[in-house]
């Protein structure tokens, strides 16, 4: 029986947010938390059984999955749904944390928790969508409607200046959006469809594409988020409720590369290949300025936001460097790594970022306060918890066989080809990565008890360690063994460097 | 034997896992009987490896556990390479690890943290192995930020101690320095060679030393070279050459054992493990090697003469062990692997005996650490008196025993060395031999010779240490006696290592001390007649005998009239300042400046806030044209008017 | 002979007026709801006679001088829509004010019929007297509250500058028929399509019409207007004047200029790229500075006409329906934004400041939402309505190569729309000023819920409406 | 001899007479309801010459139409006129402005 398992995955949560918000409104507060539980882990569920029928067929690296209904005839629009290498890891991601920001809101959440865990479910949806969507019209609207959820979660359940921070944040993007949806729009009357496939195969001049990749450009450039149009970030990590810095640092942040591999690149080959140089750039600037700024952080919401931002400069450096890791190189290996290594990055910096945020948000559940200064040797009074920071830290630190470690090796690797100076800014990230975090975790978690709060703290309850576990365990296996993952992308990548690197004009 | 390999590794890690998870539930007792048993288990099966490979002359060993990942044609596997380089080296891990772990029961007995140091150096034991046994660069890179990591958490054990955490810190961060250049290294092979495996890179090693790569505009490198520099930048982090030599004296902070097990028995040592591993590729790379040896030379002679002017009862040894590395690092340079190898070995053995016996002398004395405050200890202490003896006779050298052994060699093989810096080497490593005794004897006389300046309250519980402490002791006494007399022989010039170091026969300097070499006792007795080293040696015990004993005043006065070079060797060469406030002062000032400037002033006050400053401003004007009257709206629908037709004409 | 088959709802409705209007003279006040029944009844007649007589060819009556279409029909079912929602929204409005007058109810039916006249007319005179049928029920409409000094104000302004514009307007007409001696579109357009059609004469009497399409629509600088008399009128009123007459806008633009003036559409091509960058500019930039929302939403407004003459100037047919298609969604988001004011508004209490929204969220999450989709809808969030709106008119621009200019709007669709979310914000971040209830009846919540309901649903499939649109232009 | 040209610059100047008298006068609102009858008139003008220039009635017939308006215009005008001053005591434009911004 045919059975459209996608959409299972993206109309199961927001299905469940309706439910969720009607038990609330009824005031059934109990039953709505667990609806919202059940609803998200069956679709973490689906997301594994998607994932396993993936892997059946791993020399496969099309589509897969594919739901085509007609949608918008006028536009010739599709509701049109499927999965590859790329997007199968990322929706997975997806379901895999928004059981955890559930559980890890359960009795924190005082205000409204209903709506607090509709948002989160209708976010989940609209996220996979975002992932799974072929059509670029659906794909759009995932993408905007998913804005929507986001700004209410920050504003609502957010910190003291939490307006600022999600206007700014819903401003910010949409900007971004909207040039992404003149391109888009351009690319529907050039192709008679809004079939992101079609787009890849559609010839464009030199122009269409430079013009295309930068309203592309700047569409990423504000989700991933790159050096200089990364300030919403600190802001919107810092004021968010901590699912929400979880989910926006875990999967939003994967939108604006999930957008370069998918978008810029096949779509605008010739501009990627003619523009890596400034995508190369912003990347490293990303990696080194940011780090430094990181390094100065008096909050550690805004240090680890930074450091989101440093992280994902591998991201946009793994996929752009492949250009010049090709023209030096005569062969795929290197380029290969790079997009490997930019994939794996996201998906692990997914995992890293969310429970570091998860971590602040245990302490800030106890002290209210995200300042480093008012910590100070919390591993006397909570010792396991400390165990999972510093293994967070050090795995956002890049440590070998945790996931950290896998993606910005292959990156480095990577891009050695291409220069042994970007190599080597690069790999700076070793150092001030290291630097940023342990120097956090030293004045955090480590010394004498700081103060009669850091004193009075209780140590992780069931609920916590459970959710922080299940991370580490992720973190620690990806970092081991990340050969499903990267045995899931591999064909697909190598279809897309071979499309790549072919040039449209 | 795969399992047997697979064994060694997983036992201490499983025994770690247990120990740090469960290690509520099992108690104390539980926590050192399950981390000492996966370690002995690791022991007795690397003796069983030893014993396969030496004496049964298995082939080589060379296979994949999985593959960790596969990436086009690059495949990352997860695998061991077991030859007789490996088998020794996991044994004296092994062996070093089981002395400290005894050790441990009664170094940690009261501490709160017991089980969690016992989970950590089975932890530790576990990234060790998995370094030493690797055969590939990626398990190698693994193994090695594993120690780092355990390194990290051990010497920030004590985590109330802002010291401790600062020094666990700055290791870290100064390791994580090495580590940059050591992936950078690793990159340029995988890149140029396609392969992670040692064997397919190291095969690939002439081809490597033939390709180019543009570092700085307009020069072109050798890919070897530049690789094998990128690699030993790895090594001088790992192994504290200077400039990266600055982590060890602090990590001191740690506890004793891991002094003894990390910082002087087996992490230290990884570097110079590395480049032996890697002999196929330095070999081929004149530069590097020139590197490795100045560097090594430079290290052995600037820490060592550190160590005579601190009082840390710690210090001095982890000076020493710094000094004794350059040593390891300058027969890596003059192509004498073996020579390196071999004084790693001895150097463990020794140093870690050291180590236990300072750290049972602190234990007696109450955690003191000040030698001004020891003094006389010999009556009270026999057993760590006599086994730090012989510990400090092996570490300066004194002919018969471990250290001598390798040391002697080491420098006959620098002597013959025709690489660029031997004969700086030669000269530096000479002089480090009397330096070395001096520093030694100084801390030796002071501590269980003399005057008492032991404090009242301390003298009155002052005994000998535990069993579970003098144990490892002995244990460690006896090799650190013996262990030069029976493998001199074949490690240096038996072709022990031919399976896994490769020397070009122009290099090979091992050879030519070889040729003189007519067994140990005769190496011994030559020493006496041909080596200026041995009475450089008895120069520096006899000038500690007469500055430290006999007249104690000596060295104040001498200290006094050589300020400036006191002030200098107290401020350790002023690195650490530098380190601290132009490095890192630099760095957090330029953070703040991009922060404060770039982001907040720039970027966000100006054209993000800024522009949304700036609509809001021409809002507020805007609305203004709003003014209310009739007259206005009038006036405006008249000007538009007369502007549209105004077009229509010009347009027309 | 006459035809009066394609006029029957015109006359019905005229007809049923007058009915109305006699009954109401004879109602007490407290019986007062029979006017406002029957007045639905006659929306409902008049809604069946469109759909009885609905034609899918072009059909002109009356000497030419009226056209019944397929697109007309659909027009005024939009109409009516929105009449019957200013209706339900605004009785308990004007019950509460003592307002709850037959004048209302006739007063907006006669607007209606001038709607509808613009909408099928099919000569420049039927057009100026639906265009006058509408103003002058509109000018009377706004002073409709005597007691109010502001509204009387408001109708001042309105009715002046309203004069003002059908006077110009007037005045092109009389230039177009100067130069072709007709008024009927069709042969309007025949004959200016000869070879010396527009000259010079032609050219201004255009520009004076602009001038009236402008103006109708709110378009800069001719939207004067708008803010002060979304303001200053009773809610009902600018409800009723803020969603159906855009319909009329959009006849009269699509009549006129597009059938009548097609041959000049490079010409105003032109002009309505200038009135379109200055809407959209001026319409997002001031609604930020405003603190109330019935002028913050007439600005929106201005800004919202800069996106529907978009589609105007792409000059295609589907552009042309791109333009059609914003106004019909504009109309509903208009009606369900003014609705919301009306419903939170109760006796002695306008909810018309923007601080009134405050806490709504928290008084009534269920509205809250509504009028979150609502303001979504307004700013282009997908997946609401007004996204697909904007999509359309982008998309025409780019069609006609004008790249530019669909990037300069979307940039100020952004600035826009902080002014939207201030308004969520206000709702979801902020504490209620006050926490009286909402007293509007069961009626209201459920229509102005479906209202809003009907901006996610035609969001999610915007296609059966997309499709009408392009099939009937 | 007089020809249409005459008629249409009168009319002309009339409607430009109008309209300059709506936002020239800042004083009395029944000015401006004079101003609009005259904006009127001045467009029959011109229809009315177009329609004898033409030989053509329907210009005629509108002017017709749009007198009916102007009549329809002024009630209407006038009523919110009164509204006004009995809300406000006052028909001067100048106060009009309660309504800005």
């Amino acid at each position: 029986m045919y059975v459209p398992l996608l959409s299972i995955c993206i109309w199961l949560p927001i299905a469940g947010a309706i439910a969720v918000l009607v038990l609330g409104a009824q005031r059934r507060m109990e039953l709505a938390r667990w609806v919202a539980l059940g609803v998200s882990v069956a679709t973490f569920l689906v997301a594994v059984h998607l994932y396993i029928g993936f892997r059946w067929y791993p020399e496969f690296g099309g589509m897969r999955f594919v739901e085509r209904v007609p949608w918008i005839g006028a536009f010739n629009a599709f509701y049109e749904l499927g999965v590859d290498g790329i997007s199968m890891p990322l929706i997975l991601l997806t379901a895999f944390l928004t059981p955890l920001v559930v559980i890890a809101g359960w009795e924190v959440i005082k205000t409204r928790p209903a709506q607090y865990f509709a948002a989160f479910l209708l976010l989940e949806g609209l996220m996979i969508g975002v992932f799974a969507a072929l059509d670029a019209l659906l794909f759009y609207v995932f993408w905007e409607a998913m804005l929507v959820p986001m700004f209410i979660i920050i504003g609502v359940w957010g910190g003291e200046r939490r307006i600022y921070a999600t206007v700014k944040f819903f401003l910010y993007t949409f900007l971004g959006s909207v040039l992404m949806l003149v391109a888009l729009i351009y690319l529907y009357l050039q192709s008679g469809s809004y079939s992101i496939l079609a787009f890849h195969e559609l010839p464009l001049g030199m122009n269409e594409q430079v013009l295309i990749f930068l309203a592309f450009l700047i569409a990423f450039a504000v989700k991933v988020p790159m050096w200089p149009v990364h300030t919403w970030l600190p802001d919107a990590h810092v004021e968010a409720p901590t699912g929400g810095s979880v989910i926006l640092a875990a999967v939003l942040l994967k939108m604006g590369g999930y957008g370069f591999i998918r978008f810029s690149l096949p779509i605008t080959p010739d501009a990627s290949q003619s523009l890596a140089w400034l995508m190369i750039g912003l990347s490293l600037i990303a990696i080194v300025y940011i780090a430094l700024v990181a390094l100065v952080q008096k909050d550690m919401k805004k240090l680890i936001a930074y450091s989101s931002i440093a992280h994902m400069g591998f991201v946009t450096l793994g996929f752009f460097v492949i250009f010049a890791t090709i023209a030096n190189s005569q062969d795929e290996a290197g380029a290969m790594l790079a997009l490997q290594g930019g994939m794996v990055q996201m998906i692990s910096h997914g995992l890293i970022s969310g429970a570091l945020f998860l971590c602040v948000g245990v302490m800030y559940d106890r002290l209210h306060s995200r300042e480093i200064s008012a910590y100070g040797g919390v591993a006397n009074t909570m010792p396991i918890f400390a165990t999972f920071v510093v293994l967070f830290a050090l795995a956002n630190a890049g440590l070998p066989g945790t996931s950290g470690f896998v993606g910005e090796f292959f990156v480095i690797l990577g891009s050695f080809h291409a220069s042994f100076w970007l190599a080597f800014t690069a790999a700076t990230i070793l150092v001030f990565g290291a630097a940023y975090t342990l120097w956090m975790v030293k004045r955090v978690v480590f010394g004498e008890v700081g103060n009669d709060g850091v004193a009075a703290l209780k140590d992780l309850d069931r609920r916590e360690f459970l959710v922080l576990g299940v991370l580490a365990v992720s973190v620690l296996l990806l970092g081991v063994w990340p050969d499903p993952l990267v045995e899931a992308m591999d064909e697909t990548l190598r279809q897309l460097l071979a499309h790549v690197v072919q040039s449209k004009l | 034997m795969e399992s047997i390999y697979l064994g060694i590794v997983i036992a201490p890690l499983a025994a770690a896992i247990v120990a740090g998870l469960f290690g509520r539930r099992i108690g104390r007792a539980g926590a050192h009987w399950v981390t000492i048993a996966g370690v002995a288990i690791s022991f007795a099966l690397s003796l069983l490896v030893l014993k396969d490979v030496v004496i049964d002359g298995a082939a080589v060993f060379n296979g994949t556990v999985y593959t960790w990942a596969a990436i086009g044609d690059i495949r990352m596997e997860i695998g061991f390479l077991v030859d007789h380089l490996t088998a020794l080296t996991i044994t004296v891990v092994n062996f070093v690890s089981l002395a400290v772990h005894v050790y441990t029961i009664g170094y940690m007995r009261d501490d709160p943290g017991y089980q969690r140091f016992f989970s950590y150096i089975s932890l530790f034991t576990f990234a060790m192995l998995m370094l030493v046994m690797s055969n590939n660069f990626l398990q190698l890179f693994f193994g090695w930020e594993a120690v780092g990591v355990v390194s990290y958490l051990l010497i920030g054990f004590w985590f109330k101690r802002p010291t401790a955490i600062f020094a666990n810190l700055k290791a870290f961060l100064v390791n994580r320095v090495g580590d940059f250049g050591f992936l950078l290294g690793i990159a340029a092979i995988v890149l140029h060679t396609g392969s992670l495996d040692y064997a397919t890179a190291f095969g690939q090693a002439e081809l490597l030393d033939a390709e180019s790569i543009e570092v700085l505009s307009g020069t072109q490198w050798s890919v070897l070279s530049l690789a094998c520099i990128c690699l030993f930048i790895g090594a001088m982090g790992k192994s504290a050459q200077v400039p990266l030599h600055v982590w060890l004296p602090d990590s001191m902070e740690g506890p004793t054992p891991i002094s003894a097990l990390i910082h002087a028995a087996t992490m230290v040592t990884a570097g110079i493990f590395m480049v032996a591993r890697m002999s196929p590729l330095f070999e081929y790379s004149e530069i590097a090697l020139s590197v490795v040896l100045i560097v090594g030379a430079t290290t052995a002679i600037l820490t060592g003469l550190l160590g005579i002017v601190q009082n840390d009862i710690k210090r001095v040894v982890a000076y020493s062990t710094l000094s004794q590395l350059g040593y390891m690092t300058v027969a890596l340079g003059a192509s004498a692997y073996a020579a390196g190898i071999f004084h790693l070995m001895t150097h463990a053995f020794f140093k870690a005996l050291l180590f236990l016996a300072a750290g049972s002398v602190i234990i007696a004395l109450h955690h003191e650490q000040d030698i001004r405050r020891m003094g006389g200890l010999r009556k009270y202490m026999p057993i760590t008196y006599w086994t730090a003896l012989i510990g400090t006779l092996a570490l300066v050298g004194f002919p018969g025993f471990s250290g001598f052994f390798s040391k002697d060699a080491l420098i006959e093989a620098v002597h013959a060395s025709t690489t660029v810096g031997a004969g700086f080497a030669y000269w530096c490593v000479l002089l480090g031999v009397f330096v070395t005794a001096l520093y030694s004897f100084r801390l030796f006389f002071l501590v269980f010779h003399g005057e008492e300046r032991i404090d009242a309250e301390a003298k009155a519980h002052l005994h000998e240490s535990p069993a579970v402490v003098w144990a490892p002791l002995v244990a460690l006494a006896i090799p650190s006696v013996v262990i030069g007399w029976l493998t001199i022989e074949p490690v240096l010039f038996g072709g022990f290592f031919a399976d896994s170091l490769l020397v070009l026969e122009e290099h090979d300097v091992l050879h030519v001390v070889g040729e003189e070499f007519e067994g140990p006792a005769a190496f011994v007795l030559h020493a006496f007649s041909a080596s200026a080293a041995v009475y450089l040696a008895l120069a520096g015990a006899v000038v500690a005998w007469v500055a430290y004993l006999l007249r104690p005043e000596l060295p104040g006065w001498i200290a006094q009239r050589l300020a400036p070079v006191h002030r200098l060797l107290v401020n350790k060469y002023y690195f650490d300042w530098f380190n601290e406030n132009v490095l890192a002062g630099a760095t957090r000032g330029f953070g703040r400046l991009l922060w404060g400037v770039g982001d907040q002033t720039v970027i966000d006050g100006a054209m993000v806030n800024g522009s949304a400053r700036g609509v809001a401003v021409l809002a507020a004007i805007v609305r203004r044209v709003q003014s209310g009257y009739l007259y206005h709206y009038a006036f405006a629908m008249v000007i538009g008017l007369a502007a549209l037709i105004g077009w229509l004409v010009v347009r027309n | 002979m006459i035809d009066y088959y394609p006029a029957a709802a015109e006359i019905f409705l005229a007809t049923a007026i007058c009915v109305v209007l006699l009954v109401d003279v004879f109602l007490r006040d407290e019986q007062r709801m029979i006017t406002y029944w029957l007045s639905m009844l006659s929306l409902v007649g008049t809604a069946a006679c469109t759909g009885l007589f609905f034609v899918d060819e072009s059909v002109t009556t009356f000497y030419g001088s009226f056209i019944a279409d397929s697109a007309a029909g659909v027009l005024k079912l939009v109409a009516y829509v929105a009449v019957a929602l200013v209706f339900v929204y605004s009785r308990e409005y004007l019950a509460a004010r003592k307002l709850f007058k037959g004048e209302f109810f006739i007063l907006g039916l006669f607007g209606l019929l001038g709607i509808m006249v613009m909408i099928s007319a099919h000569s420049l005179l039927t057009m100026y007297l639906g265009l006058e049928l509408l103003s002058l029920a509109l000018y009377a409409l706004v002073a409709f509250n005597r007691e109010s000094a502001t509204a009387a104000e408001s109708a001042m302004k309105y009715f002046v500058l309203g004069a003002i514009a059908s006077g110009t307007l007037l005045y092109g007409i009389s230039l177009l028929y100067g130069v072709t001696g007709t008024l009927e579109i069709t042969e309007l357009a025949e004959r200016l399509s000869g070879p010396d059609g527009f000259g010079i004469p032609a050219l201004v009497g255009l520009a004076f019409i602009v001038v009236g399409v402008a103006f109708k629509f709110g378009a800069v600088p001719f939207h004067m207007w708008v803010p002060d008399v979304y303001q200053g009128a009773p809610t009902p009123v600018t409800l009723f004047i803020g969603s159906a007459p855009k319909i009329a806008a959009f006849a009269l633009a699509w009549r006129v200029l597009v059938e009548g003036l097609g041959d000049a559409h490079s010409s105003w091509q032109g002009m309505l790229i200038v009135l379109s960058i200055l809407s959209l500019a001026i319409g997002n930039i001031v609604a930020i500075a405003q603190t109330n929302l019935k002028r913050m939403l007439a600005y929106s407004t201005i800004s919202h006409v800069g996106f529907i003459l978009m589609g105007f100037i792409g000059g295609t047919d589907d552009a042309l329906s791109a333009a059609m298609f914003y106004t019909v969604s504009y109309v509903i988001m208009a009606a369900a934004a003014f609705g919301m004011i009306l419903l939170l508004s109760r006796e002695g209490f306008e909810a018309e400041r923007l601080e009134d929204f405050k806490g709504l969220n928290a008084r009534s999450p269920w509205f809250a939402f509504v009028m979150l989709m609502i303001m979504f809808s307004m700013a282009g969030v997908p997946p609401f309505i007004g996204f697909y709106a904007k999509l359309l008119v982008l998309g025409s621009l780019i069609d006609a190569g004008l790249l530019w200019f669909a990037v300069l709007g979307v940039i100020l669709a952004v600035v826009g729309a902080f002014y939207y979310l201030r308004v969520v914000w206000y709702m979801y971040f902020d504490d209620p000023l006050d926490d009286a209830p909402i007293v509007a009846p069961g009626s209201m919540r459920v229509v102005i819920s479906v209202n809003g309901l009907g901006l996610l649903v035609l969001g999610v499939f915007p296609g059966y409406l997309l499709e009408l649109c392009m099939r009937v232009l | 001899m007089v020809t249409v040209a005459h008629y249409l610059v009168l009319a002309a100047v009339l409607f430009s007479v109008s309209v300059a008298g709506i936002f020239i006068n800042r004083r009395n609102v029944i000015v401006l309801l004079m101003c609009i009858e005259l904006m009127l008139l001045a467009v029959n003008f011109n229809f009315i010459a177009f329609s004898r220039l033409l030989g053509d009635t329907v210009g005629q017939v509108f002017v017709f139409f749009i007198l009916t308006v102007a009549a329809a215009e002024a009630a209407i005008g006038l009523a919110i006129l009164v509204v006004l001053f009995r809300n406000t005591r006052s028909i001067n434009v100048d106060e009009m402005d309660t309504l800005r911004g």
